[in-house]
């Protein structure tokens, strides 16, 4: 893995990073401490699962 | 019982019960179809209810439907696409029909929660179901050519 | 016993049934009547524990042991499917083919795939304070995955999905489970009795004291054993071949 | 009360459920089966029930086609070969 393609890789999960926890905070009520801990690690984990996801497609 | 309510159980009643003809009777094409716009034409009753009843969490049944409704329909699309091929579903003038009804009730809906965090719930919700049925229909229609043991 | 006296059997019996139930139905309660007993207790208990969610209360603290039961019945009955469906001695095992799919198709699996995983995990999170929970969630976030057969082919769900990894996950969250409840028995209370922790600020994620964590362990348990379930019918439809060449 | 709304959505089940035991053919039953499950969603939904509709949401409206779908292109599958090797 070169460097282009390792930054696209971190470009591609920030991304998916971000509006997942967007995503988590809209689906919530109230926000806090807890949630915010809880939404971002559940948006991490659905982003890593969107990049292995795309690469098992592309990869052919 | 309140507006919302009778609302809802006329919508359903029609709607869910359209739906239910269909996928009873009738070749395969037009029984696939009718158990596409199934999770298109009780998600937006869901929507209402939670409206009538007064509980934002309610919302939560119609999200997952508007996810997991059209999954439902490319398991049909993507199982069964040699049966479909030689006779495919063509149903776009009822498939727009009932999209534009789902994008009725979630904007009334908006207009009504007022601008915040639930609006934007709803929009998600919206725009899930709407594309979700959309991209379903295609997939019925030819969405696995060259169908093998794949 | 011929078939005129087996069905003079069963026509007593089932009128007997019917008066059973006849009987019954006039001892009820009136349909969605103002008087719950049972129910009303069950909303006090769950109030008492700061659990907005009654029912997660009822199933995850007041009836806890119960679900346990549930848990167990969904696991062995997944390794019952995994012993059943394993390759035999006379089945080979072929590549799946790639399978060509419309753009926009694929383009909804990619997308949708992460999406509802998260609101899968959102589900589980928020049990205790929205209906939903564990089971409901578990099996979201484990249709999510299966997106990938839909919307590409069998390969590239191979890919992102170890299943040994979820093997592990399955058991793992199995004994998790057990071990929240046996913590309960070290405190010096019962098994799966909510005393372990605080209960909490009602209606915010840290509330109902353990309901939190047995839903997480559930929602884990579900999630793998469903990964697992639909594994065995995929490589049963997609891989595995009868051996024709053999006989 | 909301009795219309809850004798609706029961009428929907039965008709949905009867049809779910008379149509024969396992590909068709599993069409009618997922629309049955978005039916009793509604059912729970109307009775107040909505962890129980979650349930049903999730289980019956992705998960149950698949496992029959799979099981049905297994089934043929096998008749295929079967087909191929008494030619």
């Amino acid at each position: 893995m070169n460097a282009r393609t390792a930054l696209v890789t971190a470009l591609e999960v920030l991304g998916w990073w971000a509006a997942l926890t967007l995503l988590w905070l809209v689906l919530i009520s109230t926000v806090d401490t807890l949630e915010w801990a809880v939404g971002t690690s559940a948006a991490l984990v659905g982003a890593v699962t969107a990049r292995a996801a795309r690469r098992a497609v592309g990869a052919r | 019982m309140n507006g919302w309510t009778w609302t809802a159980t006329i919508a359903l009643g029609v709607g869910v019960g359209a739906a239910v003809w269909g996928v009873v009777t009738g070749p395969l094409r037009r029984r696939v179809v009718a158990q596409n716009l199934s999770s298109a034409l009780a998600a937006p009753g869901l929507l209402l209810l939670a409206q009538g009843y007064g509980r934002p969490a309610y919302v939560d049944l119609a999200l997952l439907l508007a996810l997991l409704g059209p999954v439902g329909t490319l398991v049909f699309a993507r199982l069964l696409a040699d049966d479909l091929a030689g006779d495919p579903p063509r149903a776009w003038a009822v498939t727009l029909a009932v999209a534009g009804y789902g994008a009725v009730v979630v904007l009334v809906l908006c207009a009504v929660t007022g601008p915040g965090r639930a609006m934007v719930k709803l929009l998600v919700v919206g725009a899930l179901l709407i594309g979700g049925n959309l991209v379903a229909s295609r997939a019925l229609s030819g969405g696995f050519p060259g169908s093998r043991r794949g | 016993m011929t078939r005129r006296l087996r069905m003079i059997v069963l026509a007593l019996g089932g009128a007997g049934l019917a008066a059973l139930f006849v009987a019954a139905c006039f001892g009820m309660p009136g349909f969605g009547g103002d008087r719950h007993p049972y129910g009303d207790r069950a909303v006090h208990a769950s109030l008492a524990r700061r659990t907005a969610n009654t029912i997660s209360s009822v199933n995850f603290d007041q009836r806890a042991f119960d679900t346990l039961g549930e848990m167990s019945i969904l696991f062995t009955s997944v390794l019952g499917t995994v012993v059943l469906l394993r390759q035999t001695r006379d089945e080979k095992r072929g590549r799946p083919q790639p399978q060509e799919v419309a753009l926009p198709v694929r383009r909804y699996a990619l997308v949708v795939l992460p999406v509802a995983l998260v609101s899968g995990l959102y589900v589980i999170a928020h049990g205790q304070l929205s209906p939903g929970g564990g089971f409901q969630g578990g099996v979201v976030a484990a249709t999510a995955l299966h997106l990938l057969y839909l919307g590409a082919d069998y390969r590239a769900l191979e890919r992102i999905r170890p299943i040994g990894v979820f093997e592990v996950g399955d058991a793992l969250s199995a004994s998790a489970y057990l071990v929240t409840g046996l913590a309960g028995v070290l405190a010096g209370t019962a098994f799966l009795a909510n005393t372990l922790l605080p209960y909490g600020t009602f209606n915010t994620l840290s509330s109902g004291g353990t309901v939190p964590l047995l839903n997480a362990a559930i929602g884990m348990e579900v999630a793998c054993a469903i990964v697992i379930l639909l594994a065995r019918f995929l490589d049963q439809a997609v891989e595995i071949e009868e051996d024709n060449g053999k006989r | 009360m909301d009795d219309p709304l809850i004798v609706v959505v029961l009428l929907l089940v039965a008709a949905a459920a009867t049809a779910a035991v008379a149509v024969r053919d396992p590909v068709r039953q599993a069409l009618v089966l997922a629309v049955l499950g978005v039916c009793l969603a509604l059912l729970f939904t109307v009775t107040q029930a909505p962890d129980v509709g979650l349930s049903q949401l999730a289980v019956g409206s992705a998960v149950t086609p698949l496992l029959i779908m799979l099981s049905v292109r297994k089934v043929r599958r096998r008749q295929q070969d079967g087909k191929e090797k008494e030619r």
